[in-house]
């Protein structure tokens, strides 16, 4: 920070184009480059704003998730899963920086993996042919790697060792993540089939979403939480906690899905974010209200934790094309992903798969929802090539994240003792509980 | 000297604190408890799965008294607690031996 | 989101306008009009982005509100609150789509109500005319809504039942609030008048307070709190997230202001919006200090929950006009603020209106203090008509809602039994606790 | 807020360049100028909303300083760390405006102490040449000056008197804090020496932390804290207020630094943020890595405290110099910072120095490492000024709190009886305590 | 009539009170508290400094029984509270001079 | 066998069980409790509404001892966890038939 910092103005730059004669007259063509010049440097600090400031609200999605799962946890687990969510975050971005970033933009390419270089750097300078500062843009495509990694912490949540489930994160991170991301947003493959998914409903949320199943399968369920063919709930520490989360994540989503616009530099693309913000907000509103309505029908009462995985889910669903200008689109379909969510809950106790907070549900699958949705509510996109997106993906991180569970197994078992489980693993990981005061 | 204690329904404290006052009983001590019994906890419902919650927040009071206040005192307890619907607690009484006040060493009724 | 987005700058449109000979000579009036057309570009993007920026910071104030409530009742109603609060937020926002955006703005009127439509829904693309993406600027006036809803359900809270209070905020939220709302900002007969509310003082808070104080005289008094003449605390279950909330307002009420500008493409608008940031924050914070004076005067001691109010008291005094350059002026205006909500908290105990998180000091009496206010230290308005304005919107919005909650009381009371708001509403409403791990 | 706004686009100052006939032909002076002016209009505004955006995300800092606070503190202090933490804020701000800024901003000079007049008060209209709108300079200036005295009401937390401390919070927001800045950024010798502090470990973190030491080491440390030669661990009342802490001032410190940019308005303004995100986040992550990573190996444990810590250290110590392009700088940088954490907390434990949140660690440890790393690290500074800076800064501080903490001790002393200590302060100082409920 | 007195593990409340409820124990009174004994809290960090947890979480159930009850109730306890390792805790038998029930007024095993 | 129910200051929970650990005594069971009596909580203020808070926050400690201890560990308790001001607490001695190790089912002074 400094005092009297000099006054550079936008268009600076415009300035070198006239080198002669400061008194000639001007052509139009002389002058329509000047203008673009001072536009152009106007759109990219539009552009790299919209970045930095929406890939800032992303990354406190991290303490919406954090929030959240240590209000769905039970009090002994509560310390554990902050640490948790707090590390993974720090984890999640440093391998995107080392590795991840590299493999999920190797550039020119259309096939299954290719690959840039560790250690992402870009010009130090600002590259004005580009349009952003490359930096912003890595900044904002790395706070996307940590949602995905925190969808998988909630699910396996009061029954994983702490180092395991990070080594499990630098795997994700660094590897499995980008390789599915490189595929379409890395101009792969599948970009090529004309597979929409705008934000990320299967890109991020799905392939969070299918590492947590299969994570869930592979640990098996909490000590207790199925017993003589009953599901015993096992309720969490704090619903304020749960709730305040659930805000942040809403909040964050504007960034998410807003910044996926990837330009703001424009009226029409202004136009579009608004857009997407009326979308992401209505979707939610009734994914929230469908799940409120169903749980009343169906139990009498209204479950605030289906409302709050209504919201998740109705921000999920339209994550994959939250674009539409007629708003009923969007909240018919955040209102379908609002209805999925009791009734996945449900299968997925019938199933035995235990999910601490609903993960799978709401990321899972309302993330193929919404996919689907894009193929069902776009003129320009099949639902062929939206299943063809959701299935190769959901192939390859059932397997790769099959393979990374397995691999991790291996060092001393993923699954805590009994005892400790039992105790909790604040006290056994961790040594530190979530109220340590009288204890 | 007998210890009686009461489980009662949370929001009846200060009716039967302030029966016991009128006794001229100057202390007790009071524990957060869950009871079990007649009265069953409401169903609750926890991610689309429903339980019965068999445990109803109760307060425990435990009063140490002279052996000739201990029917005063359950009586105003039972008086001052009751509501007639389930749930409304129990009196216990059980003997005391001894009692000493920490602050002052004074045993006995003096302690009390 | 898509991999190497084109380049698309400010005034692109811009181009279309030389359709002649590139290399002829430019004239004065060409060349003003090219530089419009950029410029015109910018504000469109400035004017949106606004819009969308502050309309998320006041979006969160959702979560602000949940978090004060939740503070400021009892544990035994905490879980319900925060359900109203997350849904309620949900379907104002809903309702407003579905209705209440055609009552506040219905084109062109200079009367008392009027309707453009149901379900709102701008043209796709920008409209550059316009100055802003029109979805942005209903994104904005959406968020709104909310406030007002918000309002009502703190002070109402522990003895209403959850379904006839969202039934309220339907009301509210389609047809109460965008009548009055019409009357100013919609350009109705209060407009025409020479009233001044610059971002709701009495629009949105007094609105709310208005109904939230019909509400507490029709439904009467939590059990217990007014006994034998006697005043009997009911503390709420947690002064950190009652703080925690109050930060988050606070936060959230710089987009309420600083949004309200409603244009930033401008340096004379981007002046304006630091002057009420200045304004904003100033005057929240000589609201809490003269809170905390006033309470260590009267009572020997700072009541911290004084001090929070005293804060929102200072946020909302400031509200109707946020707009000074002399910052002493502020600083009076939320220090008279902070004064007023110990006495009006009295006030109301002596009247026996129970009003749980004391809404009613901070929105209704700061609020009629904040656009009498404007009447006061702005020369161009006058007290008449600001005392017309106040009185107006009051005695509508009271009549209107004492004929709601009339109305849904008719549908099995407003009111659970005794025994339900005994046992708390978690429980009887809700069947889960806010805490509910042993229990 | 009005509705049908009139469009005024950027530029409508540039419309006056051209007083001449219209149809006049343009020289390509002319034309310069008349894009100059249009582009200043857009980098004005771009600078303005830079301020104010980056300066309510360090104003919510505060709701994350009161967070993590009150989880650190035992429950019978925690209304009290949330009524100082939410009055400092409102104290700072308005002396800041009465008097610090005109001590810290005094205009030209190179000295050690000057003053430019009380009661801020800018030209109310948007000053074109300075190139942003001094009020929204003044926000985010303001906004800095809460987070120094936030640093120490974490250190001496739990035994000092409210009003004792809001006193110290008078005297380092209104002078001891403007002096020291006054040298740097306000233009001063220090700033002339060449010394590079970019937003702050030393102007504003290590100013902080000597405050909190010195406060530390005069009020003493908590009873029981220290007995019998032993550390007896006081755990804190919340790990998850704690942590939700530590994730908003995460996020806050992006407005800190990137905002320390103190212009948006060119690619190379709006480029250098870009980094200076990068750079902010990864720090971070690095320092919380690197201090599990040594809880780990210390005590075969990870102490959750000390990776909260660890993200706070890796924060304070990229602050110096956030700008970096190769991102494996501030990685080292970062790590280092985490690194220190444990050590030092370990060492303030040896010297009986009672820290309650660890901020002596985080902000004046780590303040120092970071300070000390640009002279490492940038070229164009070296390892002996940015020393000069450290220790002229920290000298006068310890000497000026010194004497301010003396002086307020003599009202009636600093701190409260050892009975009133124990009853904690929520009781003896406020009568409101945390969790009220049933008391 | 006799006030059994257990203290088990937290996790084996629901296996307790199966058996009790088997024994046709209608009724319970349960506390949370710390218990001190040989089985010793784990070692906890905090802020770099280690402490030993002296105290362990454990429940506290009362219950009270008629005077031909209570070996069984004490046997159903132990041989279901038990796990085998240290900690599983104790089972106390105290003296009960009287019950009333609040609601109703009855006394003695009535109350029960 | 004697059950002695002390109700301490919290913050003498620590003088107090380490002078207990001295006399051989190795276990008992520590309840948070609200202790009503001479010794009156604070004023609180809530809202602008003073009011008096009845209840003082206090520990209640509960331990089984043999017969022969029973002297000694209520002079322990009273040397220490007296600070001579209003407040101090109560000891209370209650007579107990009986004590299981829930572990062993090793029965009486055995089970302690
Ligand atoms: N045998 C018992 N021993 C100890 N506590 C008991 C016993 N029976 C009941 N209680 C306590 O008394 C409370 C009320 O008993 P309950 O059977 O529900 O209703 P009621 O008092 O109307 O008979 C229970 O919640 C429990 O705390
Ligand atoms: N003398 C005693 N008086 C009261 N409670 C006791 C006593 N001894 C043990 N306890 C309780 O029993 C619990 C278990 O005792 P402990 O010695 O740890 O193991 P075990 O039951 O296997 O012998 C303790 O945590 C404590 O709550
Ligand atoms: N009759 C009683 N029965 C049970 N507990 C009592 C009784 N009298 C006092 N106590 C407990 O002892 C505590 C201290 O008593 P108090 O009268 O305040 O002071 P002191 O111990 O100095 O006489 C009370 O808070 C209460 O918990």
């Amino acid at each position: 920070m400094k005092l009297l910092r000099k006054y550079t103005a936008l268009g600076a730059l415009s300035a070198i184009i006239f080198a002669s004669s400061a008194s000639a007259q001007v052509t139009a063509e002389e002058m329509e480059a000047a203008i673009a010049a001072a536009t152009g440097d106007s759109a990219f600090v539009f552009n790299t704003f919209l970045f930095l400031s929406q890939g800032l609200i992303v990354m406190f999605m991290a303490a919406g998730f954090a929030m959240l799962e240590a209000g769905f946890v039970r009090t002994k687990n509560v310390s554990t899963i902050l640490l948790k969510n707090i590390s993974l975050f720090s984890i999640a971005g440093i391998m995107y920086y080392l590795v991840g970033y590299g493999i999920m933009y190797p550039g020119d390419f259309n096939g299954f993996v290719s690959w840039s270089g560790f250690l992402y750097q870009p010009d130090g300078g600002a590259d004005l042919a580009t349009g952003y500062s490359k930096m912003s843009d890595w900044f904002f495509q790395m706070v996307f790697v940590a949602t995905a990694a925190s969808v998988v912490s909630g699910t396996v949540a009061e029954r994983i060792k702490l180092w395991h489930f990070l080594g499990f994160v630098v795997l994700l991170s660094a590897i499995i993540y980008p390789i599915t991301g490189s595929w379409q947003w890395g101009g792969g493959w599948l970009a090529e089939s004309n597979f929409y998914d705008f934000a990320g409903s299967t890109l991020v949320h799905s392939v969070g979403g299918w590492a947590a199943l299969v994570g869930a399968i592979i640990i098996g369920p909490r000590l207790g939480k199925y017993t003589d063919g009953k599901v015993t709930p096992l309720p969490g520490s704090s619903m304020p906690l749960a709730t305040l989360g659930t805000f942040i994540l809403w909040f964050g989503w504007f960034g998410f899905n807003g910044g996926s616009q990837l330009a703001l530099g424009s009226p029409g693309d202004a136009n579009a974010i608004a857009n997407i913000y009326a979308n992401t907000f209505i979707s939610a509103a009734a994914g929230c209200v469908a799940a409120m309505l169903v749980s009343q029908f169906m139990y009498g009462k209204v479950d605030l934790t289906l409302a709050l995985n209504g919201v998740i889910g109705g921000l999920v669903s339209i994550t994959a094309g939250p674009e539409y200008t007629n708003l009923l689109i969007p909240v018919l379909i955040g209102a379908i992903g609002g209805v999925l969510i009791p009734f996945s809950v449900r299968l997925l106790d019938t199933l035995k798969i235990d999910d601490v907070v609903g993960a799978i549900p709401a990321h899972l699958v309302c993330g193929i929802w919404g996919t689907l949705a894009v193929g069902i509510f776009y003129a320009d996109f099949g639902i062929g090539t939206q299943l063809l997106g959701i299935i190769s993906i959901g192939a390859f991180t059932v397997v790769a994240t099959g393979i990374a569970w397995y691999v991790l197994n291996l060092f001393g078992g993923l699954r805590p003792s009994e005892e400790d489980e039992m105790a909790g693993l604040d006290k056994s990981e961790l040594g530190i509980e979530a109220y340590p005061e009288f204890s | 000297m007998k210890l009686v204690r009461a489980i009662i329904k949370p929001f009846k404290l200060e009716d039967v604190r302030g029966a016991l006052t009128d006794l001229g009983i100057a202390g007790m001590t009071v524990a957060e408890v869950k009871g079990y019994g007649r009265q069953k906890g409401q169903t609750e419902i926890y991610r689309g799965a429903e339980y019965a919650v068999a445990f109803v927040p109760k307060l425990q009071l435990d009063i140490v008294v002279g052996d000739d206040m201990v029917e005063k005192v359950v009586e105003a307890i039972v008086s001052n607690a009751a509501t007639g619907k389930i749930g409304d607690g129990k009196v216990f009484v059980l003997d005391c031996h001894g009692a000493t006040r920490i602050r002052t060493g004074e045993v006995g009724d003096a302690a009390l």
